[in-house]
């Protein structure tokens, strides 16, 4: 970060007064189309689909290793998979489902969504922007590569230490792990001051903090948690590269060391790093849930701070994962309490999205049916989480497939049901055309089934006594029955997960055939205003800055009291919004630098973990990317300037689908 | 798009790396040493083998430069400062100082491989920074007529380069004299020696902010002051470290051999 | 009802600020002295000989004393924040500073607990 | 409601037959009285309950000692608080999707329904409700945290536990000074005072057992629990919750069964490779039978005797020679006159083996996943319940001829191959293709006579 | 600095009428390094904590003579640390409060640039740039003075925790502080240019931000590490 933050500052280019820049040393790509357009685009809209595609295709590897995990389970004494291979499968799965799905997911809604409903044109820092999807997208793949080079990591997705030594896992797989992560790191952390910024700083006039859709209130409290999260989390993962690769001893018990730094340090990290996986999803039913029950948010200043509130208390309960390390009763007693209350801000939220629902007329399409699976079955997450909030109860239950369930329940059952419901809302706003209902409503009714089947029974198992991170177990432990409906839910979930891409594929061939239909700015009777611009948004966004004069603004420019103070509908989205016409708007360019830089990382990675040598070729397109990125010009100078010509851009973002 | 530049700095980069290896291999090199840099196995006769791998990356480097400069072309430069016509090429107004700095580094190498490997080093390093540098300043100065205009082409290319090495190398002088002042000092010493360092240092500033001093005085000074620290940086290092064991009041020593602690 | 709370106009804050809210190079001068007064007594405390919260709360205080006065003055943080929506961000401001405080001293409970019970 | 609580004779376990009448009973009663939100209860209940209703060795519902017993009843109202909230909440909302649902062609843009924007004094009740009755939940919480942290004075039995990758260890203070290790210290166990890394000494006046915990019922037993190598958890989940063995660290908890018998437990920290197959038994003597275990161990084993000249050799004795070339250095047997050298350590990561002066009185082994006794020829340990409890096992009284020596052959020749390990990074037993079929005949004969 | 700021994007649209004004009044830029800023504090909070805990667990074993620490380190400091009961024999605190004096001194040097710039006072920028950056590379010089006399003393990266976390620690904040000092020479090197005029006033501000920010972070773990050992 120091780099790239301070490094700039030394260089002599792009400085507003010598602007444009009379040289075009390294003029900028100006490709509005092809696959190169997607390499170089610093486009907010853009990025975010690449966050969420990037998504989709580690759900894959996710989704893949979690069948494996049930294959395995699903017998007694099953010899599916060596443990040694059970081991790996099931840290590559929490680690890609937490840090390369349900992150990104919620960074692609971020990047898509937030600029359009807080009125601005990109996000504050379009280069870092796609600086860091390419550095989490290479740090996820260099992540992944550890499959074909030695084995992936085998020591939980937590990854205490000391287990994580050298000496206890000797193979590269955790340094694939660990440096993997960093890199990724580096992404998040980035993203984070980029959307803060942009949140804070692009609102459109008259957007005051009270006036910012739920949505973007909880991708601000996500990113400063990510913003105060990931350090910490480096931090640990720099201390276990050091000792990893250079020989300190920071876990090294022999010379005193205390695991439980790791601990401390991972889970600091790691427990607001769960609520910023559920806050964006939550963020996203708050909005779907008002447009389909034709009310406003119920309680819209409690839902902002119980978002925030979640986001303080947050940084305060980590040592829950922590209640049978041996942390003595004071503290255990102190965490225990404070988890207990973070039911109470989150309850709040629960209990106004019902009471948005309440009296409302409710289109349950598939977007609402998601929302409500998530309320329903977060629900039932969370008060798995408090039961082990209680810390007595927690010493029976932790580690078991109890905990197991309980997280799935907040994860998929909230966070992923949230995000799919978000998918199927907005897909019309970022590609042109509506997910088909009727295939949503098996994605739906089959992810629900599939889901509750999948880790319903994984309570019970739980509290039966069967311990997680097992590859098997025995006959005569009574934990048959369960294992074998969990492992037969979870092809059902499989099958409906998928769903979402199939639904995606065929919705977008009907489209085309039918000639690309215009799906309308407004398809849902929206409340915010990235409805009151064209459907695909246009790659200008706003063809004029919205001004904001209330919450929900755009549905009250379409709704008004008449004099009977009934409400009336005085205009159709289709009428207010904007044309699209994106004259006289200019854009910052494409860029080839982001790309570069990031590339660098991983190659520095691999040259840290194999060899030193290679962290030269690393080290010097690292530097090149940073030369390249100081030299490019502000804009493309082969687009001309006239104010005219801007009219083919627009285009552009219709032109994906 | 690839003018012919770029394409012949690839030819020779190609025809440097190809040397280097075949010339490797040639003086005893093991195959997988010549091709791995020398990361498992030999490279046959290191002089010859470096000089040809530094003439292929600074070629490389520069090659991809011009892509991306499209060659400095003086037609697309002139287009985009909007000028009307471009000027004619002229002979370099400056004669170019890099001839003597490339002497001076084959100098370092030849005396290196003689006394010892820090100035081969040397000499190396110097050599890649004037190969590059040189070739640099030669492409910059047919990019226009103007000579005004090619210093401007050099610096912007050059400059994100150059500021933050040169800001490295300066901080690096002063940073490591500083230590072997006071590493060389006694205990006491190093903090006397930073103490009046310091006053010198930030008193002159204060100073010199009050009174108003000739630009061409003020230089003096700094420069001054920058031979100072250079020179006692040296004077410490040539005086060596005091010996290390703790605490300096106890008599007996017990200083660790370097090796000993990794 | 909801919009009352906070409200804040987003254009009136744009105002250009360095040069009047900032302090003049005279108060850069006086903080640096308290600094270097600070720095002599922390050191010189340190050389009493003392043990425990005797030794520590001092320096504490004078090591908290220093990184605001820096952070304040130096970094503009006090003037800053009184730009923004002077409430809302010191709050969180605030806010943030106690609760990173609280956690700090809850690792710390924490691992020297384990002497405690112990026994 | 009552269907929560827990029945008050607790120490019998209650049979399927009950289980299921009393499952229907609730589920009957429910949907008589209270609708959807009953049936849902019952549906909870239903889960709950059908956790009891088989033979599950782990089963948390079934607690068998004061300290299970206690998080037991905390967690009762808890369930109860759950069920509650579930019901309101997951059925409200479904409930209301139910009943406000218009289908989106029928739906008048000039009907929009009643726009309310909140309402205060709900939403501060709502904010309000759960806080008290959270905060009511924390009272027993943290009352029961405390009460779990108490300990005897530690002039009482003590015992160790040593998490190892992957099988545990138990060292018992036989003299009392409160070390487990030699009896040249004073004062109590301390993290000053524990000589690190734990290694297993020989001139050890203390008690080393592998896999099975013995303690006597009826008594509070409290464990000092560490690691020789990364994080494990203890686990009894019958007698209480668990906790961490941490290297470099020394934790307590406490074991206590109010009747004889035998409770299994898992290892629940991974620990790597074998985290699956490391596993624990506890086993509660009655006090008397548990002095007559303990005495028993507290001898050292005999040696077989030797053949006198010309004779051929038994195969104990035979045995005894091969254990002494090939497994001594990594197994302590403690016999009368064998000298082993200073400051034994095994070759491992762990610094342990199993010591296994009484092997044959243990009726698990390999972080009791097989079973000595087991007549399963896989020798997986298919009696994992009590009913297999058999006190003659632990006295050494067993009959030989029960030893399933079959399982302990293929153990010795090749260990890795019936538990996942690590032997190359000396993490685990290695295997010894080198033994012939003869040699192992004599080993598992030495073994057995290890009572 | 050099990225396409929508700043920019909006400038030019401005021209047109319309246009965002920064929300905060803040430029994107001087919020961003904030943020960037304020995650750093976390960064070094949780190294600050890995430090105390490793030198503390360091000495708890030194005192109970655990053999494989006190093996790591030559007998007689060793012997020391037991007497003070902790690493305060490895200080030399003399030297130290005088490496933080000199960068308590490089952030007065630093606002003073500010506002120098802010005037448009080049020679008093350029004087008081590189003051900054000359006490800031004294201040690099004695701490590697200072590693070295520790390694030669006995103390290494890898020999045992306190070794590992001291050199951490304090390594990370020297690579803080010569990142600083090479933005501060850039800048000199920017301003004899005569490509830093008070336009990029921000510019020296964000540097000095960055710069006083170190400071701070050395005011934490002077007293930390060295006062309180
Ligand atoms: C999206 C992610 C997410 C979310 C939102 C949560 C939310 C919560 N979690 Fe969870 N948790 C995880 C992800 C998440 N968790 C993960 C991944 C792990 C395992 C990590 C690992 O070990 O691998 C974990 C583990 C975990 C543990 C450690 C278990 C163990 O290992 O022993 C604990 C313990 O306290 C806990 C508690 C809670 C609590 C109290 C909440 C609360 O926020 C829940 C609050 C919500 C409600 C309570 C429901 C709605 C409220 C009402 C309707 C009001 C009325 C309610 C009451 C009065 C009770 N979680
Ligand atoms: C958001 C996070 C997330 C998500 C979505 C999931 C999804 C799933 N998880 Fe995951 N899980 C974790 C996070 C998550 N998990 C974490 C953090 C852990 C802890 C790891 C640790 O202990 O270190 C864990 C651990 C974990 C375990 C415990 C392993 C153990 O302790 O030994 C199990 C066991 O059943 C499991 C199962 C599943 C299943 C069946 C799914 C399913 O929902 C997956 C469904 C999705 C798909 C299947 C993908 C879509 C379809 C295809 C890929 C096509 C192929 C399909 C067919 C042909 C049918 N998970
Ligand atoms: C390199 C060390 C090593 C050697 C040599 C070795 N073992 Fe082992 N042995 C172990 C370890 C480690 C275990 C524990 C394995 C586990 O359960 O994970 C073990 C377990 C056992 C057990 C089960 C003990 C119990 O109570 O669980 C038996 C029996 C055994 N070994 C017998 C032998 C015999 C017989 C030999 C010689 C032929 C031998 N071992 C040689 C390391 C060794
Ligand atoms: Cu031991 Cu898991
Ligand atoms: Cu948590």
């Amino acid at each position: 970060m120091a780099i790239i933050e301070g490094e700039p500052l030394a260089l002599p280019s792009g400085t507003p007064d010598d602007r444009p820049n009379p040289l075009g040393v390294f003029a900028r790509p100006h490709n509005a189309t092809g696959f190169k357009d997607w390499l170089t685009t610093v486009d907010h809209k853009k990025i975010g689909i690449m966050y969420g595609a990037a998504a989709m295709f580690f759900l894959i590897l996710g989704g893949v290793s979690a069948l494996l995990i049930r294959i395995q389970l699903a017998t007694p004494n099953n010899t599916f998979l060596s443990a040694d291979a059970y081991n790996q499968v099931f840290t590559m799965h929490g680690t890609i489902m937490v840090f390369l799905v349900v992150m990104p997911i919620g960074a692609a809604f971020a990047n898509f969504l937030m600029p359009l409903q807080v009125g601005a044109r990109d996000v504050a820092f379009p280069r870092i922007n796609a600086f860091s999807f390419w550095v989490f997208l290479f740090g996820g793949l260099m992540l992944n590569t550890s499959w074909f080079l030695g084995g992936g990591a085998d020591g939980g997705w937590f990854n205490y230490a000391p287990n994580n030594g050298i000496a206890y896992s000797p193979s590269s797989g955790i340094d694939f792990w660990n440096i993997g992560l960093l890199i990724a790191g580096i992404g998040s952390l980035t993203g984070a001051i980029n959307l803060i910024t942009t949140v804070l700083n692009m609102r459109a006039p008259g957007m005051s903090f009270m006036k910012m859709p739920v949505f973007v209130w909880m991708t601000l409290v996500t990113q400063f948690l990510l913003l105060f999260a990931i350090p910490v989390l480096t931090v640990a993962q720099v201390l276990l590269m050091l000792d990893r690769q250079f020989d300190s001893n920071f876990f090294n018990v022999e010379q005193g060391a205390d695991p439980l730094l790791w601990q401390h340090l991972f889970w600091i990290f790691g427990h607001p790093e769960v609520y910023l996986m559920i806050l964006p999803a939550f963020g996203i039913v708050s909005e779907i849930i008002p447009t389909f029950s034709r009310k406003p948010i119920f309680g819209y200043p409690f839902m902002v701070f119980s978002g925030v509130a979640i986001g303080f208390m947050g940084w305060g309960v980590w040592a829950h994962h922590m209640f049978v390390s041996g942390l003595g009763p004071l503290s255990v007693s102190a965490f225990s309490v404070a988890t207990m209350f973070i039911a109470v801000p989150t309850g709040v939220k629960i209990l106004n999205w019902l009471a948005t629902m309440w009296g409302g007329k409710l289109t349950l399409n598939t977007a609402m049916l998601f929302s409500i699976g998530l309320v329903t079955q977060f629900t039932i997450g969370g008060l798995s989480g408090v039961s082990h909030a209680i810390a007595p109860s927690d010493t029976q239950q932790t580690d078991t497939y109890y905990i197991v369930a309980h997280f799935h329940y907040v994860l998929f059952g909230g966070a992923l049901f949230g995000f799919v419901a978000g998918m199927y809302f907005w897909w019309p706003k970022a590609f042109g055309y509506k997910l088909g209902e009727k295939l949503g409503k098996w994605n739906f009714w089959g992810m629900v089934i599939g889901f509750n089947l999948t880790f319903g029974p994984m309570h019970i198992l739980g509290l039966q006594g069967m311990p997680r991170r097992m590859q098997t177990y025995d006959d005569a432990m009574g934990l048959n029955l369960w294992n074998f409906v969990a492992s037969v839910g979870s092809f059902i979930l499989g099958v409906a997960t998928l769903l979402v891409l199939v639904n995606a594929y065929l919705s977008s061939r009907k489209w085309k055939a039918a000639g690309r239909p215009d799906v309308g700015p407004d398809p849902w009777d929206g409340r915010t205003i990235e409805w009151s611009i064209q459907s695909p948004a246009p790659n200008h966004n706003f063809d004029v800055d919205p001004v904001v004069t209330s919450l929900d603004d755009f549905w009250h420019r379409k709704y008004a009291e008449d004099e009977s103070g009934k409400i009336r509908r005085v205009a159709t989205g289709a009428q207010l919004a904007q044309p699209g016409n994106g004259e006289g708007v200019h854009l910052p360019a494409s860029s080839y630098w982001p790309i570069v830089l990031a590339a660098s990382f991983p190659i520095i990675g691999y040259g840290i973990m194999f060899t030193l040598w290679l962290t030269i070729p690393g080290g010097l397109l690292l530097v090149l990317g940073l030369y390249g990125w100081s030299l490019e010009p502000a804009d493309d100078l082969d687009l001309p300037h006239d104010h005219d010509d801007h009219a083919d851009l627009a285009g552009v973002g219709a032109s994906h689908d | 798009m690839f003018t012919w530049g770029p394409k012949y700095l690839f030819g020779v980069s190609i025809s440097a790396l190809i040397g280097a290896v075949v010339y490797g291999l040639v003086t005893g090199g093991d195959p997988i040493g010549v091709v791995s840099l020398g990361y498992k196995g030999g490279v046959g006769d290191h002089l010859g083998y470096v000089m040809l791998i530094a003439a292929f990356v600074s070629a490389q480097v520069l090659c991809w430069i011009m892509v991306a400069t499209r060659d400095g072309d003086a037609e697309v430069l002139a287009q985009r400062v909007g000028a009307g016509a471009v000027p004619p090429v002229q002979a370099p107004a400056d004669p170019s100082y890099w001839g003597v700095v490339t002497a001076f580094g084959v100098a370092a190498v030849v005396v290196g491989l003689a006394l010892s490997s820090l100035f081969f080093y040397l000499g190396l390093a110097v050599l890649m920074v004037a190969a590059l540098m040189w070739l640099l300043l030669a492409w910059s100065d047919r990019a226009s007529g103007d000579p005004e205009v090619n210093r401007v082409v050099r610096d912007r290319v050059a400059g994100p380069f150059e500021v933050p090495l040169l800001s490295l190398l300066a901080f690096a002088v002063v940073a490591i004299a500083f230590s072997r002042v006071f590493l060389a000092a006694s205990k006491t010493g190093a903090t006397v020696a930073g103490g009046i360092a310091t006053v010198i240092i930030f008193g002159g500033a204060v100073l010199a902010s009050r009174i108003s001093l000739k630009p061409a005085l003020m230089r003096s000074v700094v420069v001054l002051l920058g031979v100072v620290v250079l020179a006692a940086g040296i004077v410490g290092a040539a005086a060596g470290e005091r010996d290390f064991h703790h605490g300096e009041e106890h008599g007996d020593s017990h200083s660790i051999d370097e090796g000993e602690g990794e | 009802m909801s919009d009352t709370a906070i409200s804040e106009n987003a254009h009136d804050t744009a105002h250009d600020h360095d040069a009047h809210d900032h302090p003049q190079e005279k108060q850069y001068w006086v903080i640096f002295a308290i600094l270097a007064v600070l720095t002599a007594v922390e050191v010189a405390w340190s050389y009493l000989g003392l043990t425990g919260p005797a030794l520590v709360l001092p320096l504490i205080v004078m090591m908290l004393a220093k990184f605001f006065l820096v952070a304040g003055v130096f970094m503009h943080l006090y003037f800053d924040l009184k730009m923004l929506n002077g409430k809302y961000f010191t709050w969180a401001f605030a806010g943030a500073v106690v609760l990173a405080v609280i956690v700090y001293l809850v690792v710390f409970a924490t691992f020297h607990f384990r002497f405690a019970y112990f026994g | 409601m009552t269907k929560f609580a827990r029945p008050t004779v607790w120490r019998r376990r209650r049979g399927p037959a009950t289980l299921v009448q009393d499952m229907n009973a609730s589920l009957t009663a429910a949907r008589g009285r209270r609708g959807v939100p009953s049936a849902a209860f019952a549906l909870v209940a239903l889960l709950t309950l059908s956790a009891c209703a088989e033979d599950k060795p782990l089963n948390t519902f079934e607690p068998r000692g004061p300290q299970a017993q206690m998080i037991d009843n905390l967690m009762t109202r808890i369930w109860v608080i759950m069920a509650i909230v579930f019901v309101l909440v997951v059925g409200g909302g479904i409930a209301l999707a139910i009943k406000g649902r218009v289908k989106a062609e029928d739906f008048d843009y000039e009907d929009l329904p009643y726009q309310r924007h909140g309402n205060d004094k709900l939403e501060i009740g709502w904010t309000i409700a759960p806080a008290v009755l959270l905060a009511i939940i924390c009272i027993p919480t943290v009352a029961t945290i405390w009460k779990l942290e108490e300990r005897n004075e530690p002039q009482e039995l003590d015992v160790m536990v040593i998490g190892r990758q992957w099988w545990w260890e138990y060292r018992y203070d036989v003299d009392g000074d409160g070390f487990f290790q030699d009896a040249n210290g004073d004062g109590v166990v301390d993290d000053k005072d524990i000589e690190w890394p734990l290694e297993l000494a020989l001139d050890n006046d203390d008690l080393s057992i592998a896999n099975e915990l013995v303690i006597p019922t009826g008594e509070q037993i409290d464990l000092v629990i560490t690691s020789g190598d990364v994080i494990h958890s203890f686990w009894i989940p019958r007698l209480n919750g668990k906790r961490d063995a941490v290297p470099g660290r020394i934790h307590t908890w406490s074991l206590e069964a109010d009747e004889p018998g035998k409770y299994n437990g898992w290892c629940t920290e991974y620990c790597g490779l074998s985290h699956a197959r490391m596993r624990m038994s506890t086993i509660a003597l009655s006090p008397a039978d548990f002095e007559t275990w303990y005495a028993n161990q507290m001898l050292q084993a005999e040696l077989p005797e030797a053949p006198a000249e010309g004779e051929v050799a038994s195969p104990e004795w035979a045995g005894r020679q091969t254990f002494e070339q090939v497994c001594a250095s990594c197994h302590v047997v403690d016999t009368p006159g064998f000298e082993y050298a200073e400051n034994f350590v095994a070759p491992l990561t762990a610094k342990a083996a199993p010591n296994l002066t009484h092997f044959a009185t243990r009726s698990v082994m390999a972080g009791a996943i097989f079973s000595q006794y087991s007549e399963d020829p896989t020798g997986r340990l298919i009696d994992a319940d009590d009913d297999s409890f058999d006190v003659s096992n632990y006295l050494g009284l067993a009959d030989e001829g029960r030893f399933n020596d079959a399982q302990l052959r293929r153990w010795i020749s090749d260990a890795p191959s019936q538990k996942a390990m690590a032997a190359e990074d000396q993490r685990g037993m290695p295997a010894f293709p080198q033994l012939t079929d003869e040699d192992l005949t004599n080993l598992v004969a030495y073994l057995a006579t290890l009572d | 600095m050099t990225d396409v700021t929508v700043d920019q994007v909006v400038d030019h649209h401005d021209d047109h009428g319309g246009g965002h004004a920064s929300s905060l009044g803040l430029s994107n830029m001087k919020l961003a390094f904030w943020l960037f800023l304020g995650s750093e504090c976390l960064l070094f909070g949780a190294l600050i904590s890995s430090y105390l805990l490793s030198k503390t667990r360091f000495i708890t074993e030194i005192i109970a003579g655990n053999p494989n620490v006190v093996s790591t380190m030559p007998a007689e400091l060793i012997q020391e640390f037991q007497e003070k009961g902790s690493v305060e024999p490895m200080f030399d605190i003399p030297f130290t409060s005088l490496s933080s004096f000199v960068l308590l001194m490089s952030s007065l040097s630093m606002v003073l640039a500010h506002s120098a710039i802010v005037k448009g006072d080049q020679r008093n920028t350029r004087l008081w740039l590189g003051t900054t950056a000359m006490l800031g590379s004294i201040f690099i010089g004695g701490q590697i003075y200072e590693f070295t006399a520790f390694y030669r003393e006995g103390l290494t990266f890898t020999n045992n925790l306190f070794g590992s976390a001291f050199f951490t620690l304090t390594g990370f904040h020297g690579i803080h502080v010569t990142g600083g000092i090479i933005m501060l020479l850039s800048l000199l090197f920017l301003s004899f240019q005569g490509k830093l005029n008070s336009s990029r006033a921000e510019t020296v501000e964000l540097v000095g931000l960055y710069w006083h920010f170190v400071d701070v972070v050395w005011v934490l773990i002077f007293t930390i590490v060295y006062l309180i050992p």
